[in-house]
């Protein structure tokens, strides 16, 4: 694997929201095969705690998101063959159904591009500093981390 | 030296963000958070929950042997539930 | 796992193209938190035959497509909580970086919306019956099937 | 019984679709590619591959040793390389 390689990464934090179409159809190019991604949604309810979801809001860490966000993607792409990555993660107050991040992947080849896809998630679930706060009516709630995200992420052994 | 706080531990702190000189015997994320815990109450009700606590030094992930100095960013957060 | 149960599947063969924000969108609803998808692309060059594709066309068998497409639809909703799925493959004549094909699942958990769209994927190549012929101003040429297909769709082991 | 044809053995055997009697003792797939075979040597050249076409009867995958009736529909094709 050529360590030097460069691939277009485009990685945003962002208040506003995307279009899923637009973004896959960006890492669409001439020897490109396949675009796996994935989009995460605010849920209604959070079966954890047993309560409605009214709105969810997200702050992080400006310029340490950015890194490792980019550490993630660089190590994506040194150990899959892809051909471009994209990673939209917003911030601010969301309701439910509102569309959280999308990450997707291009590749010439399908496995490449749900492995290297799923493996950004799951890293991105445990490194990349954003924390939710749920609100109801009732309270504020900043989610709890998910300690099956840790598990998740360990699958890839690096 | 600046120290930063996110989420839940931005709010019992009381202040996403302070500017605080370093003195000259805290040379560690460790001793930064002795120094700190024997402040007020309010740092020492967070910092005990110190196995819930990541840190980072000028933005990249450490630990608390890590060595620091007054020209460092320090942030203090919980685990990420981002994505 | 309840055998009986029902969750929203889509599956189209069209000629038009389809819309990714709008499927997306379709397969949020208010207890999903992940959807993964899968674009297939035209490329514009066969590596295997050392060939500039021009254009490619596609035609399937009537009927048998869906039955096929439905039943591997089934067999991922059975093994995997998923929360809906959709299927759309064009056939027709398509061009360089044209779309091919998107399947896109729901469900609560992302891991269970990774491994369920790749697991169509993997069987939708294998099993259902479209045909691509590839055609530059030299020549005309039936895609030749993928060994590495017949592999793929062995890792889940039904 | 109709027979169907896809991709390229629709075009070596020059039509995607045909209509024919079953002869009494043409029971399976087997023996209805014997018989076709023995027509002409467009469907000759094509049968010889036989490892190179898949069957289905009625819309649903079978084998050479599968057995047909008169009201079935046949179709032979190459694997699929769809997606």
């Amino acid at each position: 694997m050529d360590q030097k390689k460069k691939i277009p990464v485009k990685i945003k934090i962002q208040i506003n929201d995307f279009d899923v179409s637009k973004e896959t159809k960006i890492l669409q190019e001439n020897q490109t095969g396949a675009i796996v991604s994935f989009v995460g949604v605010v849920r209604g309810f959070d079966e954890k705690i047993n309560s409605v979801i009214e709105s969810m809001t997200l702050e992080h860490y400006p310029g340490m998101t950015e890194l490792e966000i980019k550490k993630i993607v660089k190590q994506s792409y040194e150990r899959w063959d892809i051909t471009g990555a994209t990673v939209i993660h917003r911030i601010g107050k969301l309701l439910p159904t509102d569309q959280i991040v999308f990450v997707g992947v291009s590749s010439r080849h399908r496995q490449n591009a749900f492995d290297s896809c799923n493996f950004i998630m799951d890293w991105l679930k445990t490194k990349a500093p954003f924390w939710k706060v749920e609100e109801n009516e009732h309270q504020k709630k900043w989610v709890d981390y998910n300690l099956s995200d840790d598990e998740a992420a360990k699958k890839w052994s690096i | 030296m600046i120290i930063k706080y996110f989420s839940w531990i931005k709010e019992h702190i009381g202040k996403s963000e302070e500017l605080i000189e370093l003195p000259d015997d805290v040379k560690t994320i460790s001793e930064l958070i002795n120094y700190l815990s024997n402040l007020n109450d309010d740092y020492k009700k967070v910092f005990v929950k110190k196995d819930l606590i990541k840190i980072a030094v000028n933005k990249t992930y450490c630990s608390v042997e890590t060595k620091i100095s007054n020209n460092d960013e320090i942030a203090f957060f919980p685990p990420v539930t981002g994505g």
